[in-house]
């Protein structure tokens, strides 16, 4: 029988760790910084509400959804592990060597920002009470389905599509069901533009770090063991972050003459969401690559929807979809088969490509039309948007009653 | 004689009250920070069961030193910038300036 | 002999990290938020000096206290590992695959917390050094003392009284500590209210968000091994945790009509308190109820708390003083055999509730009537209070010649 | 053929995260802190632009010159590794039982946080580009080579100085070239003191604590296995910084009568600064004495420094330079036999203090010179200097287009 | 003709001027933060040996506009609201208002 | 008749102008965080291509009340303390006074 090996529980202990912490506080300062000061609570408050929400949901029932014995390639049997039941689940998780709880904990974090993420679209004008709805509702019909699809047994890992740490599960669907949301909710009243106006950089910065660090913990964590995988995986992620990081600031510099801070931070992000699919197949090289296009793509969406003057408003699209998409096929270019078995165009496996391509469309077509359903349900039921009074004077005090800065 | 022109306007207007202030050549000023309300009492906000009231509400608050003479031109661009047409819009008051003191004109007057 | 297993000792690493960032900045962001401006830096310096002098302390003497071998269930024999000389300790701590020193430094993390936790008590109006004493005093003569009881072999891990991760050791004793010192002290002079009143709600919930994930270290940790007592441990830890922060939220939003994000990191850390003692004993299912009954249970000693005019400022013993009485007792209702060895009332074995209820009230009447004894002594020596004039203007620069913001 | 083993690669894991984590944001937060609010930003920017620039430099070149095959006791051979080739490079890193590509990253995490450590001496002055262009020549001409001579085969290895975590390798290293570039640079205009004006203390405290927190990544990870040193970093780690923390607020008190939280801070900087060398070496009472008389050291040389009127402005060279050099030669005093293989002066041993001193000024020396040499070239090529209307508004705005707050 | 009335007052007592104002039916008020000394010369605090100075506390500047006839119910409620007895309870100046202008209305008389 | 003295003066210069005062024996005063720009209309850095003013430049504003003949004393204590020599040093204006009231004075009179 199985035992558990302890490093690699070890590891996972750690990385689920890290992975909570991208989310609580990492996600909510990097957008709560975004905002203007009179949104930030509620803006945090969207990301912490959809974290417990999320996390609640999944081990009663996304957990099954996700991993329970495949039906018909398309979901778990959500019965399999309701409530975790100890005398229901195998004390190891099959195929690892590490305890099944952990592995759900793991999991969970993944479902629970991938959900968080969305809250992008709602910035500075959603009802905190849609929105809770709206994540329960997610996290089970969207997340837990799409990653059966690539993770669970379902019909994208029959296809070998590669997805090292959730490029299609947790960043395009997330960042194509924020943009859906952001068309659905409209944009918001009384502002100059639809780039958002951080009013705290620093905090911006915090969450970035946080996100940074978490995000070793995301994609080395997904080797589910603390092995050579896990170690290709933490240092493609911290060049492509650091690639993005300078990419972005690049382009920045090249069109108004100087760089910035949250072109950064946004390029980070953007590098290291495009690595996640690719860590556990990539070098090095390819990493410095697939980080800085990721960055300069990322930075050509933002400026695109602006100009389009789509309120996504703080880029879960641009940044998580778009480099999300980008990820996922250039895994199929760039997975070196000296790192694991798997080869990419560039090393002379075009077929790669087509399973790349198949699961980054159906993640997209499939988020898109579950979070439009849902978020039209969500609309006739409780209604998305704060009242006019209520965006003009920000959401803190009118949603929360509460101010975030009193010196 | 100047005259203290002290505005009371939106945050998000700022860029357009000193826009139209720049059309007709007014650069110096003074920007606070303040909070206010205004006649509106503040807003009481009940949308949801318990009224929350939202009494002070993030303005600017605009100090400009002019000479006498431009005061109407400087009230006229101030009010055309600020307008949106909603309660919030604001106020201008004008107060008399009994002296107007350049430091640095001031200071060799008081070296020499 | 016994090896160091390196998966065991990894997560203890991590985990002790873990911890130590929950002091260092964690809660001394917690509590700071949540004073004046003008006093958040002598509440953070609270929590620095109390952690600083409370590690020096814990390497020295207080170990031995805790961990020597036992003196009649009261005591370690306090010279057996005084300075933790190499040569005068077990390489490995005996019954765990650990280095001794590691294990030291674990239990240290706790011991400083414990400590720091108590600052609630003299917000806004106690003197850094007859807090720098009382500290000091306090970690020796209480907390080791208890951590012995529990853990060190003493008379209340002889009636099997279960705690996992100091529910009894650390959050009851530094709670009802808290209640103590806050009478002794007196109440704060010029406020209106005795509620906190937050100058920097953000500072507030990072502070929470790195609670939350140095708490998976420090319950998932107390299994001292990565094994599947820790990756249970993780998982209701972050189960209850969650639970706990909407409970919270529901409850305000129940009366107020609003959430708020200082209720959900309320009930975060209640949750958090809650599950605590009983993380490596209860399932899922149980840590779901733990945790929204802290929430609620904590809310509810809170507006009691306000009510009564007690100033026991930031709220030590409202959330971890009764979260953690009530974490206790729900070991003895929830603790599912199918877990770990031992069974609940809610699984036929009523008589575990004996030892946690003993366990209880003699945890709290021994750290009550001792910080009474040693926050007079105080007093007389040094004096808790400064004087009016300060706390009239703040004691950041008076006490520390320094203003947190220079905009 | 050794294998991976999981439990240290747990650790190292981890431990390499904690460290990125030091960087970003943890330094980034204590200097930006440090300065005024209008060069806040600027002050972040070059920690995180360093950072980056210096990852990509070392998985390109950087770890071959380090860590390639010795050429002369100088340097690695540079090509030896270039790029990081999976077919090029071991897959277990000779000696460790831990994968090469998360050494790779590991000790490329110390690498950056050295680079970044030198941006004191350019606060509120610098310009972002000519500190790039700096950055990319200090990592590959000064670090990578020092780094060899102690860690990669090099001569001060053969002489058997004794460098745990990188007294000399990151802090002698960037702290005296700190003190080099702010003479290259100059003073600050317009500034009526040489001392940092903190604009916000609560940011210089969350900075504090993720930099204690990655540091027990930094010292304890350094054992490259989770076993019984890494233990030992640990614990005096911690110790040392408590000791350091509790020293420097004491002579802050002696000399105004008053501790400070910014006094607290340096001296538990100052203590894990002269811990690091030393960690594996010494015990817990060593530890105490090491890091209390680092915190009056530094305390001492930042006033002398402010005295002189030198404007080496965030104290890089008093705090990292100087106890980095105390340090050095704490290990050749402390070294206990019964902690390690090694003995120091007070453990019978006077020998050890010669590769200790040697080493010392071996990297004063060869930092002071290079960075002098990189330094002229980059004011000759780029200008170091914001011009005087930049510096007088203060840097965020003219050089990122950027403001912190925007309340 | 209208007047400024400026209060500097305790930031803590803020909540119970606004209530003594509403009492008489003044609503409108803008709210600055401020610090000050008064004649005290600010606090010198020295229970430690070394002696530090806090000389500027923080404190709120209340600007209302009013017409004269209500000016000196105003200075009543608000020191009615101010007052603790000790010092640093602040001071109330009153300056002369020439224009007062509301924007809106100012705007439609520009636009017609 | 009491006058209010209001000076925009630089943050860092604010010390020298409190130690100015303090040597005429005048400690009240408020002090307010402002941004401001003078006649230069901001200042316009270009030395990267791209050019970016930075036309709102942090300042302080500093108001002293006191009796009408103090005021030319105080004004020259200001300037003193202010200048540097460089644009942006600041301007002084002098504005009427009607009442000035010290709130715990006024009190007594109100409760008696
Ligand atoms: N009488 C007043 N005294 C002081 N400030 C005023 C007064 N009236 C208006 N203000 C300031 O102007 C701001 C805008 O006022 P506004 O709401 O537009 O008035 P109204 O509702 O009458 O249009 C207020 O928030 C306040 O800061
Ligand atoms: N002469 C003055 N000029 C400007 N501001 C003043 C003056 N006197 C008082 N203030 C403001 O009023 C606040 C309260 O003054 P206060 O301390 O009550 O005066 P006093 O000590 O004379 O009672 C001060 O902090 C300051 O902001
Ligand atoms: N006419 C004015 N109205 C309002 N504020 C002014 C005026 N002129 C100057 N100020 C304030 O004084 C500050 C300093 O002005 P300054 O730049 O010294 O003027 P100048 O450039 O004419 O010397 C400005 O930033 C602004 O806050």
């Amino acid at each position: 029988m199985a035992t558990v090996n302890p490093g690699d529980t070890a590891w996972l202990l750690s990385a689920s760790s890290m992975v909570l912490f991208m989310s609580i506080p990492g996600l909510a300062l990097f957008y709560g910084g975004l905002v203007r000061s009179r949104n930030v609570l509620s803006t945090m408050y969207h990301v912490l509400s959809a974290f417990a929400i999320a996390v609640i949901a999944w081990v009663i029932l996304g957990f099954s959804i996700a991993f329970g014995s495949n039906i018909a390639g398309f979901i778990g049997n959500p019965f399999q592990f309701l409530g975790l039941l100890p005398s229901e689940i195998p004390k190891i998780w099959p195929g690892t060597s590490v305890p099944t709880l952990i592995y759900v904990g793991f999991q969970g974090m993944f479902a629970a920002i991938a959900t968080a993420i969305i809250a992008s679209a709602i910035a500075e004008r959603g009802k905190a009470e849609a929105w809770m709805l709206f994540s329960l509702l997610w996290v089970l019909l969207v997340y837990s389905v799409i990653a059966h699809w690539v993770w669970g047994g379902g019909w994208l890992s029959s296809l070998h599509a590669l997805d090292f740490a959730g490029g299609m599960v947790v960043h395009i669907s997330s960042g194509f069901s924020a943009l859906v949301l952001s068309f659905i909710i409209g944009r918001r009243k009384f502002i100059k533009t639809v780039e958002a106006i951080p009013h705290n950089i620093p905090l911006i910065l915090i969450g970035t770090g946080i996100l940074w660090f978490g995000w070793l913990g995301f994609n080395a964590g997904s080797a589910v063991a603390a092995n050579l995988d896990a170690a290709n995986a933490w240092l493609v992620t911290t060049v492509a972050a650091a690639s993005g990081a300078l990419a972005w600031a690049f382009m920045t510099k090249r069109e108004t003459g100087r760089p910035s801070t949250v072109a950064y931070a946004s390029g980070a992000v953007a590098g290291l969401v495009a690595i996640t699919p690719a860590a556990g197949y990539v070098d090095v090289i390819g990493s410095i690559i697939i980080g800085a296009i990721a960055g300069i793509l990322s930075y050509c969406m933002v400026n695109f929807r602006i100009r389009k003057g789509w309120d996504e408003t703080l880029d879960a699209w641009a940044v998580h979809g778009m480099s999300g998409v980008w990820g996922s096929i250039a895994t199929g270019l760039f997975a070196d088969p000296a790192v694991a078995k798997a080869a990419g165009l560039f090393f002379g496996n075009p077929y790669q490509l087509v399973p790349q391509i198949v699961g980054t469309i159906a993640s997209i077509v499939y988020a898109m039309v579950m979070t439009y359903i849902i978020a039209k349900f969500v609309d006739a039921v409780v209604g998305w948007r704060v009242p006019e009074e209520v965006e003009k004077v920000g959401l803190d005090l009118p949603e929360l009653g509460e101010e975030a800065y009193n010196m | 004689m100047d005259k203290l022109v002290i505005a009371f306007i939106r945050p998000e207007k700022l860029d357009d009250v000193k826009g139209e202030l720049e059309k007709i050549g007014i650069y110096p000023m003074t920007v606070i920070e303040v909070k206010g309300r205004g006649s509106q009492k503040g807003i009481t906000l009940s949308y949801r069961g318990i009224p929350v009231t939202i009494d002070l509400i993030p303005k600017i608050q605009l100090e400009i030193v002019v000479p006498e003479e431009k005061v109407q031109e400087v009230i006229d661009a101030i009010t055309r910038g600020a307008y949106t047409g909603n309660p919030g819009d604001g106020r201008i008051i004008v107060l008399p300036v009994e002296m107007n003191i350049k430091i640095r004109d001031h200071y060799k007057k008081l070296s020499s």
